[in-house]
């Protein structure tokens, strides 16, 4: 399942939603992104994340649906805040659960990673300094590029 | 054709959407940046540097070679940053 | 934070807690062990968990301050239960909070594949056939092997 | 010495724990095993195999040459199948 919005979620709501009642699920992984209040050396104070609607939806849908091809997942769930965080907040959750806990995990960080770099949504920080675009960070690509060849459509 | 602009590129252009009709001899995204840098200063300075710019047509990633077409719906954005 | 018990433990409040404040976590990465219906091809009705205690304690502890000295973890948590649990049931939380979200990936798994070979628990399964020893699988002491060299004290 | 027994070495031995004074030439945990294995037809068959057994000294884990002296606790057990 994945869902866009602006509103916080009860993470341990949405877990426990996601494994109720399938006895199958022995691993689930999760991971929950969080705004920070440092970005490199400079103090942040809040940001506003933007993102293409319509669009965003398809590539979120599309990602979930290439995990589920690449693992046998019994429950997924990705959920990405956007509209203005302050740090501590909650941006994104990413989960995975299957019968075994290597596939949850690898999942969970393909998720993840290919989210980060194919996902259209943009940070604008807020610093002392005005507010600035988030640059993409070199790193996220290079981890998407562990999961290998991206399928036709899915390609940044 | 719906242009869409993102981040700082709608910041650069002034501009967030945008309905264009380009000429006829633009039917390719690449062909369609180039005519797009010559509505004004600002679009020029937003599609300068082509290597730090994410093209989807109808919302699909697309490549500098790939078709344009009239009713096409175009966006321009930097690189990613969510998650 | 270390804990063995037999209560249940409560998924989104002890996530809370452990990131609660803190404006340097960027990224949380969890994993939940659940108990299956099924282990192979055959149904499981419930399982007991064994364990030494003392050494559970000491090797948890181990476990998570190797954790710690490895990425730079801004909080860590492992609670394993034990005693009676039935499908469903919880079993094992691991959680590690960092700054960036590949270091709270790496300690998270880091913390399961460990405590999978070297935390003194043993799973009495019961089946239509009676109860049963459960074997240690070959694939979590390949799991641990990925992070190299135990040091001295943490080895099998 | 204290030797303790887990899982389904504590029920082929029949005991989850015991006090025992083994002969002074016991100075490892290799002649502890063996000793140990004489104690009976339970305790014979739990130690047989020796790749399946995991020993810990003092809440350690051990290996076969590593010291075992009085006052000691030794723990005996499976391969651990937690998490």
């Amino acid at each position: 399942m994945i869902r866009v919005q602006e509103e916080d979620f009860d993470l341990g709501a949405e877990l426990a939603k996601l494994t109720a009642g399938n006895m199958k699920v022995g691993g689930l992984a999760v991971f929950v992104g969080l705004v920070r209040d440092m970005a490199g050396d400079q103090a942040i104070g809040a940001m506003t994340l933007e993102h293409y609607p319509g669009m965003t939806e398809k590539m979120l849908a599309r990602i979930e649906a290439e995990a589920k091809e690449r693992w046998p997942l019994e429950a997924s769930l990705i959920i990405h805040r956007v509209g203005r965080l302050e740090p501590g907040d909650q941006i994104v959750l990413v989960a995975a659960a299957s019968a075994h806990r290597q596939a949850a995990f690898d999942a969970c960080q393909f998720l993840i990673d290919w989210l980060k770099t194919k996902a259209p949504f943009w940070k604008l920080e807020e610093s002392g300094e005005g507010a600035q675009w988030v640059d993409a960070r070199d790193s996220d690509t290079a981890a998407t590029k562990r999961w290998a060849t991206p399928k036709k459509g899915t390609a940044e | 054709m719906k242009l869409l602009y993102f981040a700082w590129l709608k910041t650069k252009t002034g501009v967030a959407e945008e309905d264009l009709t380009p000429p006829p001899e633009v039917t390719t995204v690449a062909e369609l940046l180039t005519w797009l840098r010559g509505r004004g200063p600002g679009h020029a300075e937003a599609l300068a540097d082509l290597t730090a710019l994410k093209v989807a047509v109808n919302q699909e990633y697309a490549h500098p070679d790939d078709p344009v077409r009239p009713g096409d719906e175009i966006a321009l954005f930097p690189p990613v940053t969510g998650g």
